[in-house]
């Protein structure tokens, strides 16, 4: 096992210097940082081993294409799918999940069908379903949340009748940090004859996830917050569901036969991945999935959980903040404003002493709404955060009241 | 970067902004919104002929969009329309290049200059300007 | 100036053995080497500017930001784009191709009209317009060919009617290498109406090319062919055709507002920009590029033609050898038959003495038909590659004749 | 890698290959694709019973796929569907892990062990096998 200090040498980003204080970066949920291994391993392929993929006969060729489909099974591994065969990789979750709407979404969902989803989901699980939703007049329905920032799952069920054809929904959401409790959904939701897609991209970096167990119909998540490269996600679809749908991007490398009018389309997973693919960019996230096994998602999810649940305690003692949702078993994401600060001065100040959070909507402007508020602060952990930099935050907190004479 | 974003002339004009509030019968009502933030301003315009004889803003934003506010009302009201333009040009150079044009004293605005460095920020400091923009070409435009 | 020795110093790829020979890499357009200064640019950007973009108000947020807009800036430069509003970083000349099918095609293209392509189209700007003229009823045209390979104006300008809503032609042919018209082509096509797309992935790494001369809607192209990484693409196109088009992928970054049921969009580029987008892919390409400017663009042209016309001249003269394409103003991209080898045992002979070329249909299947064969073998050149290689892989095809007994 | 791909067993093969052409009653004929190469294969099956009692290929594919395919109607013709399905099996396991079952001697396909290492290759060796399985199951269905 790594030592907290073994993990953090390993990101010479931590090292860095802001405004003269040490970096502490808690803006995990937004981007994470990259280890020493994943950059090594992206050099380290382009110096020996790149080509470009599925192509070539010749070594390079054969070696990248090797090493390409590795990592899909790395991927496969590491999510427990089914099969390495529903591992698509897509630039990122938002590519993933427009994928779903353009090829399941307009194909299937039918005229006065209902999709579900909740308040609390990211732009990116709203705004593809919305103008999906538009296009074949389908009905969004919203699973209503109780004060607290959780799902109310006796009013949710009410409205998953059988005229849902696809329920989305987040695994842990990036400003409330509930965890939802996906795989009952999805069972639920297959009761109804609805599909299920899961918006992991804040879990899979965070907790151990099967994709078996959740049993879901597709599942999206990024690279670049799993200690990835940007440029990459993945779409994990049922085969059956996935065999079912037409292509959505078209090009080179899915097709089996193309004529000058029509064209035929390649087997799974490579029917949706058109062109080029993110080929260096697998290679990298597959060497950060490495970083992470060797570390223990079990041991990930207790670290962060433990610093989540620090930060949220000293927030809430903390006057004049207010922490926003559940207190227990949430992701490690803690969303707080401070009275009488904008959150975007509270970021600003706390830059000042090297403090890195976000503020803003977080792409989640209906639940800013919901929670009655413009903006928020975020504060988001990740395995290389300590205890010590909490109290960080807390104290550049309180400077930052002081400047802005706030109580 | 952010070191003297904060300083004491941009905290004052925050705690203490000038020309806040509602006027009571604006020529041109005029909103802006900055949706990263969630920063919403309204902009209530009294023309007189040529002059902008009032202005006042209401709204809710963060320090910089505040202050950046509070300092445009000081700077333009009773100005012309034309004296208004050239300072929007001022300030656009000024908050591009992180410098006034030569020989422009931009007064409290200068405490703006950290803003420049700051992408993401800009959009805060600029709102008020490109807010009262579209209420000049609407007030053109009457 | 750089010599071709120090030139290849910066390619540690080139270093490589092959099968105990050296590598000789002339597999260019289907993806190229990388310069350590991109591998560099790549590091020290997650090394010490990391995190996600347009979100953040703390420093690394910041800093990557001006990084990725200046990349923005960059690429805007290298094409002599009217304005770096109009470029939109992709995955790739695929993902580009399909954005404008979608956004442009879908909604602009109406039934009865015409889509005019070539035969020597990549299956990128072939697949994606079959079916977007098959869900608006619209026709696909096509540009007849000479026997050598280039368009027959006069044929094609009888085809170029008001009933044309598009023209998609690729500026390079990624098998024949002609160089197409496309400025005269934009023109005419503009005249009666039309919009053009440019399909440019074999021309922007080869030659100076400048959007502003050419005029055409929309430009495509890949990093990863021009010394870039893979995950990122462009599409540039004209800010009022940008403006006029609803976006393709939507989620984060891309909206102004978002309410339950409906948003409203951000202005260009982000409007195009749906979630994280390839952020260190921007950075490494930006040094791709300045590596490409360093060299300098008329360098390339003027080495890589050299080297063309070395290979389709030996080639030419070798007996039982048959190249495709026109014999001058080409491409740096020789396409040719060996009478007696498929292409692909040619291709793994070729491998076993360390060259290593491509052999297929090169996603171009129609064009395969036109010319008759199942498949060809292809070389292309880079900026790194010397005379002398030529030489090698012309030993390495008498050998694999010698191999399987082919006169 | 592929250093001893085209070795003298796998060349014979491919400058002589056996079996080849059309059979003139087959019992079915059947067609595979290998889209990446261009590779079109054409197997005419004469079942009597349960036995392969004649088999010949035709169309138009690189050395790896003739040869693969020659070898395929050698060690096949006369075999029952059982052995068959059984040497189709043991195929699947050589050319995955570039060694045959223990116990199992594939004879002259041992030489396209190296093909098992080129991901790209691998399908031009399997081809024949993929479109023999597709012929078994349509004269199973008759
Ligand atoms: C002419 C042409 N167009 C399009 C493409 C597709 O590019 P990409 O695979 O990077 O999307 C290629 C490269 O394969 C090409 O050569
Ligand atoms: C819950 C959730 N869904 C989707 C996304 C979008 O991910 P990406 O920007 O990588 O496409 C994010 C990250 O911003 C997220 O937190």
């Amino acid at each position: 096992m790594k030592t907290i200090t073994e993990i953090r040498k390993d990101f010479p980003i931590l090292n860095m210097k802001v405004n003269g204080k040490s970096l502490v970066y808690l803006d995990n949920a937004a981007s994470s940082q990259k280890p020493v291994q994943a950059l090594d391993a992206f050099c380290r392929f382009c110096e020996s081993r790149y080509a470009n993929v599925h192509r070539g006969v010749h070594t390079l060729g054969e070696h990248a294409t090797t090493d390409y489909e590795a990592a899909r099974t790395k991927v496969a591994e590491f999510v427990n799918a089914p099969s390495s065969k529903g591992i698509i990789f897509t630039r990122g979750t938002t590519e993933s999940i427009n994928l779903v709407a353009y090829a399941f979404g307009r194909r299937f969902v039918k005229h006065g069908q209902a999709i579900l989803l909740t308040p609390m989901e990211h732009h990116a699980n709203l705004v593809p379903w919305q103008l999906m939703a538009k296009s074949v007049g389908a009905e969004l329905r919203f699973w209503p949340m109780k004060p607290d920032g959780t799902l109310d799952m006796e009013a949710g069920k009410k409205l998953l009748d059988s005229s849902v054809a696809l329920v989305a929904i987040t695994h842990v959401s990036n400003v409330l940090g509930t965890i939802n409790p996906v795989r009952e959904i999805a069972l639920m939701a297959h009761q109804v004859g609805a599909k299920v897609l899961v918006d992991g991209a804040q879990a899979v970096p965070h907790m151990p996830v099967d994709l078996t167990e959740i049993d879901a119909d597709f599942y999206a998540f990024s690279g670049h917050k799993m200690l990835g490269p940007t440029g990459i996600g993945v779409l994990w679809g049922r085969l059956d569901v996935l065999e079912d749908m037409e292509p959505f991007l078209t090009g080179g490398e899915m097709i089996k036969e193309v004529y000058l009018d029509h064209a035929t389309w390649n087997d799974l997973p490579y029917k949706f991945e058109a062109g080029t693919p993110p080929i260096s960019e697998a290679i990298t996230l597959s060497a950060a999935i490495s970083y992470l096994n060797d570390v223990g998602m079990e041991w990930v999810y207790s670290h962060t959980r433990a610093l989540t649940s620090k930060a949220y305690e000293l927030l809430s003692q903390e006057p004049g903040v207010t922490v926003y949702g559940p207190a227990v078993d949430r992701g490690p994401v803690v969303a707080f404003n401070v009275a009488g600060i904008h959150p975007h001065d509270l970021a600003a100040l706390l830059d000042q002493e090297g403090v890195a959070i976000r503020a803003g909507h977080h792409c989640a402007q209906p639940l800013m709404r919901w929670l009655e508020v413009q903006a928020t602060a975020r504060a988001s952990f990740y395995l290389y955060n300590t205890m010590e930099e909490i109290d960080v935050m807390m104290d550049a907190i309180r400077m930052a009241k002081k400047v802005l004479r706030v109580a | 970067m952010s070191h003297d974003l904060y300083g004491e002339i941009l905290l004052d004009h925050y705690r203490l902004p000038r020309n806040h509030g509602r006027l009571e019968n604006p020529t041109i009502t005029v909103e802006g919104t900055n949706p990263l933030c969630g920063d919403e301003l309204t902009l209530d315009l009294e023309f007189t002929g040529d002059h902008l004889t009032n202005i006042s803003f209401s709204g809710r934003g963060c320090a910089i969009s505040v202050a950046a506010t509070s300092m445009l009302t000081e700077l333009l009201k009773g100005k012309t329309i034309h004296e208004i333009e050239e300072w929007t040009g001022n300030f656009r150079t000024f908050i591009r290049e992180g410098k006034a044009p030569d020989g422009v004293d931009m007064g409290d605005i200068q405490s703006l200059a950290g803003v420049a460095q700051l992408p993401v920020r800009v959009k805060c400091a600029t709102l008020p300007w490109t807010t009262l923009e579209q209420g000049l070409v609407r007030y053109k435009g009457t």
